[in-house]
C-alpha cells in the first residue's frame, strides 16, 4: 500500500514538471499551430537564471520573478526576431526555426552560465511529509501546485476571455482574425511571452527537484510535447491530464515492471491512445468540411 | 433503362441533428439529376455520404446494381463515381496541369516500381495522362494557365479545375457541388453546356446548385431537400411550381426567370 | 611547434565530462608554453568538440591526422567516442590517449592506444573490497542508463562473484529523470539489501542520493567516481549525501593528504590552478585529462623526438609517473599503468571528502 | 468616403491590378462586376489591408490608409466579407459573431448579436456549434453577419450571395439595400451581376486588373456590351 | 534537346562528386564527402516522406539504426556477409515501417510526429539497454565492407577515406536517381496530391493510407541504407544513431535545404555537414552560430537554400 502510494507520489512529481511544460506549449500552438520547441529552453532559462541571480545575492524570490521576467521577454524577442521576420512561411519552417532557437539558447546558456549543474534550495525546506508510510518533498507540492495553477488560468484565459478567444482566431485563420481587428502581431507577440513565462515558471518550481544545467531543455521538451500529445494539442485540460499521466505511468512502470522501460510504457501508452483517439484525449477534432 | 445510381432510405445525423433522413432517388445514365434545397438542407451531405466521405447511419447507395454503402472514396472513384466540392479541395501547391493529372490516376498508375525505376511503361502512361489532361483543361478553359501554381488561381477558375479534374476519371457518375459558384452568368453557361455535353455522352449527373436558372435550364430530374427530407421531387416545371417548394426555397415563382 | 591533437565531449550529454577535460589542456598547454614548451619547442593544443557523438569524434579525429597533422590525440571522452577515434588512430599509427573508462579500451592491448582513467571495473573492485571488508553480502543497485553507468554496472556484475556478494536489486535511470524513489523503494523493499551502488554521473546521482535520503534508506551507500567532485555535495546536499562512499582519487582529498604522499603535490597544484583559472571545482574527469597530457609531453621530451612512433615507444617505457589519478607505469602489454592502489575510497562527512582507511 | 487612386497590387512578381481609379461615395452602393481573375478580390483585399499595394493610394474618410495595418481599419468603420468565407472553423458560431465585434463593449454586442440572428436564424439555431460545421451556405451567411457586427460605416463584401438559396440571395440584397438608410457605404463584387447592379447606385467594370467602363447603374444594366459579356442576356 | 530537371539534377551530382576530389587539400576531405553523402541518402529518404507525402517523421533516425545494427550483428552471429547485412537491414526497416506505419500513419501532423518519435525511442532504448546483443550506450564495432579490398585486388587501390567517399557517393546518386523518377512518376504525384488535400486526393482514386504507407517503407528503406553506410565506414556504431537528435538532423538538413527537391536536399545535407567542421573557428560560440544560421535561412529562403536560390537567380533573368 505505502509502495503504491510512493509510487504515485514520484509520479504526479514528476508528472507535474511534465504538466508544466505541456502547458507552456499550448498558448503558442495555440496563437500560430507551431510546436515550439525551443519551450524546454525557456523552462532551462527559468532554473539557471534564478540560480544564478540568487547565487548574485537576490533573495530567492526576487530571483525566481526576475527569471521568469526576463525569460518572457526573450519569448518576446525571439517572435520579433525570428518568428515574425518568417511570417507566411509553411509550418515546417517555423518548426526548424524553433529548433535553431533552441540550438541558440543552448550554446548561449553554456557561454553566460557554463556547463556545471545547477540548484537552488527548494522553498519549503527539504524535510519529507509522511503520508501512510511514503513521503513526499515539500517542493513536489509546489510543482503540482503551480500546474494546477497554471492550468486553471489558461483555461479561463481560452473560454473566458475575449483576448483568449483571439488568440485561437489567430491560428486558426489569420486572415479572417487581420479583418476583424485582432492585431495578431500583438497576439503572437503576447502567446511567447506567456508561454515563455509559464517555462520559466516550470523551470523555477522544477529546479530543486531536477536539477538544471544548460542542456536539460531537449529532455524537458521531449516529455513536455509527449504530454501535450497525449492529451491533445492545443487544450489546457489535455496537456494537465498527459503531463500528469506520462509521470505517473513512469512510475508506476518504474515500480513494478522494468525501471529499464519505463519510458518505452509511456510511449506505448500514448501510441495506443492514439490510436483509439487520433486527436489525443481532449484534443479538438477539425470540423472543416468539403 | 435501370438506374446507374441509386439511394433508398439514405440518412446521417450530426449529435441531435437528422442532417439527411430517409431519401431515396435514383439516376440513369445520360441523366441529370438535381438535388435542390435551402442552406442546410443536406444536400451536400447527401453528395458525402454517395462519395463515401460520410458514413450512413442509414439507408443503402446502389452503384452500377452493387451495393457501395459507406464504401471507401477510393475505390468507388475505382467503379466509376467522381465529384467536386463546394468546399474547394485544390492540390494547391501543384501545378494546373498536375491537378488534372491526378485525375487520370486510376488510368495512370500502375506498379511502383516501375515508377522508382522510371521504367518505359511508367513513362508512357505518364505521357497519356498528361496529353489527357490537357485536352481537359481546354475544355474548360484553363489552357492557359496549365503550368501555373494552383493555389495562384482566383476562385471561379479553380471551380472549374475541379471540373477538369472529376471529369478527368471518366466517371460513369459525376457528382457536382455548386459548380457554377463564383461564377458570372456568361461563364455559367459554359458551365452548362459543358455539363450538358458529358450527359450526353451517357455519364449520369447529380447536380447541386442554386443558380435556378442552369437548373431548370438543364435538369431531367429534381429533388427537392428541406431539412433533410425530401420534400418534393419531378421535372422541373412542376417543382418550380410546388407551393412548398416556393415557400422553403425559391421564395418567388418568378426567381428562376427574374432576368428581366 | 609540437601540434597534439585532442577530440573531446564539451558539449552534449558528456559536457559535464568533458567541460573540465577541454579546460585543463588549455591551462596546461599556456603553462607549458609559458615554462618554454618542451625542449624549446611551443606546443600547440587543436581541440574539436565531439560532443560525444562517436561520428563526430571519428570525423575529428581524421581531421587532426590528415588534416592538422598532429602527432598524437588525447580525448575520447565517453568509451563510443574512444572507440571511434581508436580506429582511426591505430590505422594511421598516431599515439592515442583514452579519457574514458571502459576496459575494451586497452584490452586486448592495441599498439598506440594508451588511457589514464581507472577502469570501470577497478572501481567496481574498490567497492566491493570496501563493502566485503564491511561485512556485508546482499547488494543493490541504481545505475543510469548512459554510456557511465551502463558500463560500470556490466563491470561490477562481471567482479561482484569474486568478492562472495550477490546483487540482490538491480535497477536504472535515464540520465535526465527526475525522480527516483519509485526506483528505490523498490530496493528498499527487497528482502536482505545491505548496500546500495549508484554508477552514474551528472544530475541523476545526485537526485538518487536526494531521494535516498528522502525514503529515509540508512544501508550503506556507494557512489562511483562518476560523481568525484565537490559539485556532488552541493547539488546532492550536505545531509543527504553524508556518509555516501565512492572509489576517487587523489585529487578530491588533496589538501587533506598526509604530508609524505607522493600524489599530493602534484593534486594540489593542479586542483589550485584549475579553480583559479576557471573558478569551478576540480573534478576527477578534468584531472584525467592532466594526466594524459603529462604522460604525452613527458613521453614527447624522453623521445627527444616528434616521431609518433617514438612518442609511443617513449609512453610504453614511462615508469613511475605520478599524475593526480595514479602513478603510471605502462609496459607494451599494460596501457593502463594503474592499479587499485591508486584508487582511495573517500566518504563525505559534514559536506566535506575523507579518505576511509 | 472612400477614394482609390491609381491603385497597384502585385502577387509576387505578377502584377494583377494595373492602376485602378474608384470612388464611393458615403452612403451609396457601388458594385464591381468583372470576369473570373479580374482582380476583383484582389482589389478588396488591397482595401481592408490584408494585400500589399504597391503603387497608388487609398483614402478613407480623409485619412490615407494606404499602408495602415488590416487589423486597424475595423476600428475606423471599415470590414469586410471576405471571399472564401474565411470564417474561424474551429471556434462556434456565437464565437466568431463576438469576434466580429472585437473591441467593442458587451452589451452592444449582445444587441448587434440579436440583430443577426433575426437577419440569419439558423445561425440562432447554431449559435454554440462550431462554424466549421456548417453547411456552405449557412457559413457565407455568417461571414455576413460578423462584417456586420463591427457596425461598419462602409462595408466591403465580395461575393456575399455565393452559395446561398435564392430566397437569401434576395434578402442579402434587402439587407445591402437596408443598409443605405443606415448610412452604410457598401462596395460590393458580385457575381449576380444582375441581382448587384439592380441595387446599387453605381458601378464598375474591371477586365485584366483595371477599369474598363463605369457608370450609372441603370445604365450599365442597359449598356449591351455589359448585358453580352456579364449578364449573358 | 532540352534538359529535363531530372537529368540536370544527376549531372550536376555527378559532376560534383567526379571534379570536387580535385579541390581537396587532404585526405580528411573524402571522409567529410562521404558523410555529406551518407546523409544525404537519408534525407533523400526524407524528401519522399516530407517533401512528396507531406508527412513528418520525428523517428527516422530508428531505420538508420536498424540498417546499421544489421550491419554489426548480422555478420557476427548470422555470418552474412556484410554487404548482404546492408540488404538485410533494408528489409527489416521496410518490414518494420510497413508494420509499425499501418497503424500511425493515420495520424496527422504532430500527432503522427510524437508517434514517430515514439518509435525511434524505442528502436534507441532497445539498442541502448540490450547490452548483451548490442553492446549497449558504447556502441559496438562494425566488420569490414571488404569492398575495397576487393577493389585492391583487381588492382583499384584506394584509401580508405577515397573508397568510402566513392562508394557513398554512387550510392546517392542510386538513390537521387531513384528519388528523381519518383516524383515525376504517377505514384509521385499521387504522393504529391494526398498532400495538398486527403479529400480530393481519395475522391480521384488514390489509397492514401497504401500511399502514404508506401512513402514510409520506401523512406525507411534509405535511412536504413544510410545508417548501414555509416556504420560500415565507421566500422563502430552507438545507439546515437538511431537518437532523436540524428532524427531531427535529418528533417534539418532536408527543410533548410529545401524539402520539396532531391538537390535542395542533398544541398542541406551538405550544408548541415559542413558546418560544424566551418565552425570550429567560433569555439564555444559555435552552437549559437548552427541556431543563427538555421534561423536565418528559414526566415530569408523560406522555401529552402536551394529552390529560394534558384528562384531568385531565375527572378533576375527575366
Ligand atoms: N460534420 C458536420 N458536423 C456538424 N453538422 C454538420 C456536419 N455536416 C453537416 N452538418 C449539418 O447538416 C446540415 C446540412 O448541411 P449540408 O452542408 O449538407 O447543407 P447543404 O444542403 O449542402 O447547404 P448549402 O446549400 O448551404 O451548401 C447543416 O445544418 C449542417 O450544419
Ligand atoms: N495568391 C495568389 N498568388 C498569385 N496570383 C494570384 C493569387 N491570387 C490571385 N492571383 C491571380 O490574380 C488575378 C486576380 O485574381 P482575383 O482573385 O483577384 O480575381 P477575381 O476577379 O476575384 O476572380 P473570381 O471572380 O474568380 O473570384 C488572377 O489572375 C489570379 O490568378
Ligand atoms: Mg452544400
Ligand atoms: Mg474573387
Amino acid at each position: 500500500m505505502s509502495e503504491l502510494l510512493q509510487f504515485l507520489f514520484s509520479g504526479v512529481t514528476v508528472g507535474a514538471v511534465y504538466a508544466l511544460v505541456a502547458l507552456g506549449f499550448t498558448i503558442i500552438y495555440n496563437a500560430s499551430d507551431v510546436v515550439n520547441f525551443a519551450q524546454g529552453e525557456f523552462v532551462m532559462l527559468g532554473g539557471m537564471i534564478t540560480f544564478a541571480a540568487h547565487a548574485a545575492g537576490l533573495p530567492l524570490p526576487l530571483a525566481a520573478v526576475s527569471a521568469i521576467v526576463l525569460t518572457a521577454g526573450l519569448g518576446v524577442a525571439m517572435n520579433k526576431l525570428a518568428i515574425e521576420p518568417a511570417r507566411g512561411a509553411p509550418v515546417v519552417s517555423l518548426i526548424i526555426i524553433t529548433i535553431g532557437a533552441s540550438i541558440f539558447i543552448q550554446g548561449a546558456a553554456q557561454i553566460v552560465f557554463g556547463k556545471q549543474i545547477h540548484s537552488f534550495p527548494a522553498f519549503s525546506g527539504d524535510a519529507p511529509i509522511r503520508v501512510a508510510g511514503a513521503t513526499i518533498l515539500p517542493q513536489s507540492l509546489w510543482v503540482i501546485g503551480g500546474a494546477v495553477a497554471v492550468f486553471i488560468a489558461l483555461w479561463l484565459f481560452f473560454t473566458r476571455t475575449l483576448l483568449g478567444r483571439a488568440v485561437l482566431a489567430t491560428s486558426n485563420n489569420r486572415l479572417a482574425a487581420q479583418l476583424v481587428g485582432i492585431n495578431t502581431n500583438f497576439v503572437m507577440t503576447l502567446s511567447f511571452a506567456l508561454s515563455a513565462g509559464i517555462g520559466a515558471l516550470a523551470g523555477v518550481l522544477a529546479t530543486p527537484i531536477t536539477l538544471t544545467a544548460y542542456n536539460v531543455g531537449i529532455a524537458f521538451a521531449l516529455k513536455g510535447f509527449a504530454g501535450a500529445m497525449l492529451g491533445g494539442m492545443g487544450n489546457p485540460k489535455g496537456a494537465l491530464v498527459g503531463g500528469f499521466s506520462i509521470g505517473l505511468i513512469e512510475a508506476l512502470t518504474a515500480g513494478y515492471l522494468s525501471s529499464t522501460y519505463k519510458d518505452a510504457a509511456a510511449f506505448v501508452v500514448i501510441l495506443a491512445v492514439l490510436f483509439f483517439m487520433p486527436q489525443g484525449l481532449f484534443g479538438r477534432k477539425s470540423t472543416d468540411r468539403v | 433503362m435501370s438506374a446507374l445510381l441509386s439511394i433508398e432510405g439514405l440518412g446521417i445525423g450530426f449529435g441531435g441533428l437528422r442532417a439527411v433522413d430517409d431519401v431515396s432517388f435514383s439516376v440513369r445514365a445520360g441523366e441529370i439529376l438535381s438535388v435542390i434545397g435551402p442552406n442546410g438542407a443536406g444536400k451536400t451531405t447527401l453528395f458525402n455520404m454517395i462519395s463515401g466521405v460520410y458514413r450512413p447511419d442509414a439507408g443503402r447507395v446502389t452503384l452500377d446494381g452493387q451495393d457501395v454503402t459507406a464504401m471507401e472514396p477510393h475505390l468507388l472513384a475505382r467503379r466509376g463515381l467522381s465529384r467536386t466540392f463546394q468546399n474547394l479541395q485544390i492540390f494547391q501547391s501543384m501545378s494546373v496541369l498536375d491537378n488534372a493529372i491526378a485525375g487520370y490516376h486510376l488510368r495512370e498508375s500502375g506498379s511502383v516500381l516501375a515508377d522508382l525505376l522510371a521504367l518505359p511503361a511508367s513513362r508512357r502512361r505518364a505521357r497519356d495522362a498528361e496529353a489527357g489532361a490537357r485536352a481537359l483543361l481546354a475544355r474548360v478553359g484553363l489552357e492557359r494557365a496549365a503550368e501555373r501554381e494552383a493555389g495562384n488561381l482566383s476562385y471561379g477558375a479553380l471551380k472549374r479545375l475541379e471540373i477538369a479534374r472529376a471529369l478527368a476519371l471518366d466517371p460513369k457518375v459525376l457528382l457536382l457541388d455548386e459548380p457554377a459558384a463564383g461564377c458570372n452568368a456568361v461563364e455559367t453557361e459554359e458551365i452548362d453546356h459543358l455539363i450538358a455535353e458529358v450527359a450526353a455522352s451517357g455519364v449520369a449527373i447529380l447536380l447541386v446548385e442554386h443558380d435556378m436558372k442552369l437548373v431548370m435550364r438543364i435538369s431531367n430530374h429534381i429533388v427537392v431537400l428541406d431539412h433533410g427530407e425530401k420534400i418534393a421531387e419531378g421535372d422541373p416545371a412542376t417543382v418550380s411550381r410546388n407551393p412548398a417548394v416556393i415557400a422553403a426555397y425559391l421564395g418567388t415563382e418568378e426567381a428562376p426567370h427574374a432576368d428581366g | 611547434e609540437i601540434r597534439i591533437g585532442a577530440s573531446i565531449s564539451a558539449t552534449g550529454p558528456a559536457a559535464f565530462l568533458g567541460d573540465p577535460q577541454v579546460k585543463t589542456l588549455e591551462m596546461l598547454v599556456e603553462a607549458l608554453n609559458a615554462a618554454g614548451g618542451i625542449d624549446g619547442e611551443e606546443v600547440t593544443l587543436i581541440h574539436y568538440d565531439d560532443g560525444g557523438d562517436p561520428n563526430k569524434a571519428r570525423t575529428f579525429a581524421t581531421r587532426l591526422i590528415e588534416d592538422d597533422e598532429v602527432v598524437a590525440i588525447i580525448g575520447g571522452t565517453t568509451t563510443g567516442a574512444t572507440m571511434s577515434i581508436l580506429s582511426v588512430a591505430e590505422d594511421a599509427e598516431i599515439p592515442f590517449i583514452s579519457l574514458a573508462g571502459a576496459i575494451e579500451i586497452i584490452d586486448p592491448v592495441r599498439p598506440f592506444t594508451f588511457k589514464t582513467p581507472h577502469t570501470d571495473r577497478m572501481a567496481c573492485q574498490k567497492i566491493f573490497e570496501d563493502i566485503q571488508a564491511r561485512g556485508f553480502t546482499n547488494v543493490a543497485m541504481i545505475s543510469g542508463t548512459d554510456g557511465f553507468g551502463a558500463s560500470m554496472q556490466a563491470q561490477c556484475k562481471a567482479v561482484i562473484g569474486d568478492y562472495g556478494l550477490t546483487l540482490v536489486a538491480d535497477e536504472s535511470y535515464n540520465p535526465t529523470d527526475a525522480d527516483m524513489t519509485a526506483q528505490l523503494t523498490k530496493i528498499r523493499n527487497t528482502e536482505g539489501v545491505e548496500a546500495l551502488i549508484n554508477p552514474g554521473f551528472g544530475q541523476g546521482p545526485s537526485i538518487v542520493t536526494r531521494n535516498y535520503a528522502q525514503l529515509g534508506l540508512e544501508i550503506p551507500f556507494y557512489q562511483s567516481h562518476g560523481v568525484a567532485s565537490n559539485g556532488f555535495i552541493d547539488l546532492a546536499g550536505a545531509d543527504a549525501a553524508e556518509g555516501v562512499r565512492l572509489p576517487g582519487t587523489a585529487l578530491l582529498v588533496a589538501d587533506i593528504l598526509p604530508e609524505g604522499d607522493a600524489q599530493r603535490d602534484i593534486a594540489l597544484a593542479y586542483k589550485t590552478a584549475f579553480e583559479e583559472a576557471t573558478g569551478t571545482p576540480v573534478s576527477t574527469f578534468g584531472g584525467y585529462a592532466h594526466d594524459a597530457f603529462l604522460i604525452l609531453t613527458d613521453a614527447i621530451a624522453r623521445a627527444g623526438s616528434t616521431e609518433p612512433q617514438a612518442i609511443r615507444d617513449a609512453i610504453e617505457q614511462t615508469t613511475g609517473l605520478v599524475g593526480t589519478t595514479g602513478t603510471y607505469t605502462f609496459t607494451p602489454d599494460d596501457h593502463l599503468g594503474l592499479d587499485l592502489s591508486a584508487f582511495r575510497m573517500l566518504e563525505i562527512q559534514s559536506g566535506a571528502w575523507t579518505t576511509v582507511e | 468616403m472612400l477614394t482609390v487612386e491609381g491603385l497597384r497590387s502585385r502577387y509576387g512578381r505578377i502584377e494583377v491590378l494595373h492602376g485602378i481609379d474608384l470612388h464611393v461615395a458615403s452612403g451609396e452602393i457601388v458594385t464591381v462586376v468583372g470576369a473570373n481573375g479580374a482582380g476583383k478580390t484582389t482589389l478588396l483585399r488591397c482595401l481592408s489591408g490584408v494585400q500589399p499595394v504597391s503603387g497608388g493610394t487609398v483614402t478613407f474618410r480623409g485619412d490615407q490608409i494606404t499602408t495602415l495595418p488590416a487589423w486597424k481599419r475595423p476600428a475606423r468603420g471599415l470590414t469586410q466579407s471576405p471571399e472564401g468565407r474565411q470564417i474561424f472553423t474551429n471556434l462556434s458560431v456565437e464565437e466568431n459573431l463576438r469576434l466580429g465585434a472585437y473591441g467593442f463593449a458587451d452589451d452592444r454586442v449582445d444587441r448587434d448579436m440579436e440583430d443577426a440572428f433575426q437577419m440569419f436564424p439558423i445561425l440562432r439555431d447554431k449559435r454554440n456549434l462550431s462554424a466549421g460545421g456548417l453547411s456552405g451556405g449557412q457559413q457565407q451567411m455568417l461571414a455576413m453577419a460578423r462584417a456586420l457586427m463591427g457596425r461598419p460605416s462602409c462595408l466591403l463584401l465580395d461575393e456575399p450571395s455565393m452559395g446561398l438559396a435564392p430566397i437569401i440571395v434576395a434578402q442579402i440584397f434587402d439587407v445591402v439595400r437596408s443598409l443605405r438608410a443606415l448610412e452604410v457605404t457598401v462596395l460590393l463584387v458580385e457575381q449576380n451581376a444582375f441581382g448587384a447592379l439592380k441595387i446599387a447606385d453605381r458601378g464598375y467594370v474591371m477586365e485584366t486588373g483595371r477599369i474598363v467602363m463605369d457608370g450609372p447603374a441603370d445604365a450599365l444594366i442597359a449598356d449591351p456590351r455589359i448585358r453580352e459579356a456579364y449578364l449573358g442576356i | 534537346m532540352k534538359l529535363t530537371p531530372k537529368s540536370a539534377t544527376l549531372i550536376v551530382l555527378v559532376a560534383l562528386i567526379a571534379l570536387s576530389p580535385l579541390l581537396f587539400p587532404s585526405n580528411f576531405y573524402y571522409r567529410v564527402g562521404a558523410l555529406i553523402f551518407v546523409n544525404a541518402i537519408a534525407v533523400t529518404g526524407i524528401v519522399i516522406l516530407t517533401g512528396y507525402a507531406g508527412q513528418v517523421s520525428l523517428g527516422h533516425a530508428g531505420f538508420a539504426g536498424i540498417g546499421a545494427y544489421a550491419c554489426a550483428l548480422a555478420p557476427v552471429h548470422l555470418g552474412v556477409p556484410p554487404a548482404l547485412a546492408v540488404v538485410l537491414g533494408a528489409v527489416l526497416s521496410g518490414v518494420l515501417a510497413y508494420l509499425v506505419g499501418r497503424p500511425i500513419l493515420r495520424l496527422h501532423g504532430y500527432y503522427l510526429g510524437v508517434a514517430t518519435l515514439g518509435f525511434g525511442i524505442l528502436v534507441t532504448m532497445v539498442l541502448t539497454n540490450e547490452r548483451a546483443l548490442t553492446g549497449g550506450p558504447d556502441g559496438i564495432e562494425v566488420p569490414d565492407l571488404g569492398l575495397r579490398g576487393l577493389l585492391g585486388d583487381l588492382g583499384l587501390s584506394l584509401s580508405n577515406g577515397q573508397f568510402w567517399y566513392f562508394f557513398s557517393g554512387l550510392c546517392m546518386l542510386i538513390g537521387a536517381w531513384i528519388a528523381l523518377n519518383l516524383y515525376d512518376s504517377p505514384t509521385g504525384r499521387a504522393l504529391r496530391a494526398l498532400h495538398g488535400s486527403e479529400v480530393a486526393a481519395r475522391t480521384v482514386g488514390i489509397d492514401v493510407a497504401r500511399l502514404k504507407l508506401r512513402a514510409f517503407v520506401i523512406s525507411a528503406v534509405y535511412a536504413s541504407v544510410s545508417g548501414s553506410l555509416l556504420a560500415l565506414q565507421n566500422r563502430f556504431v552507438t545507439p546515437d544513431v538511431a537518437g532523436f537528435m540524428h532524427s531531427i538532423e535529418m528533417v534539418t538538413m532536408a527543410v533548410l535545404g529545401g524539402v520539396g527537391s532531391v538537390l535542395g536536399a542533398i544541398f542541406g545535407a551538405a550544408i548541415l555537414t559542413l558546418l560544424p567542421q566551418v565552425l570550429t573557428v567560433f569555439a564555444e560560440y559555435e552552437q549559437m552560430v548552427l541556431g543563427l544560421v538555421m534561423i536565418l535561412v528559414m526566415i530569408f529562403l523560406r522555401e529552402g537554400l536551394l529552390p529560394s536560390i534558384l528562384k531568385k537567380l531565375r527572378g533576375k533573368d527575366e
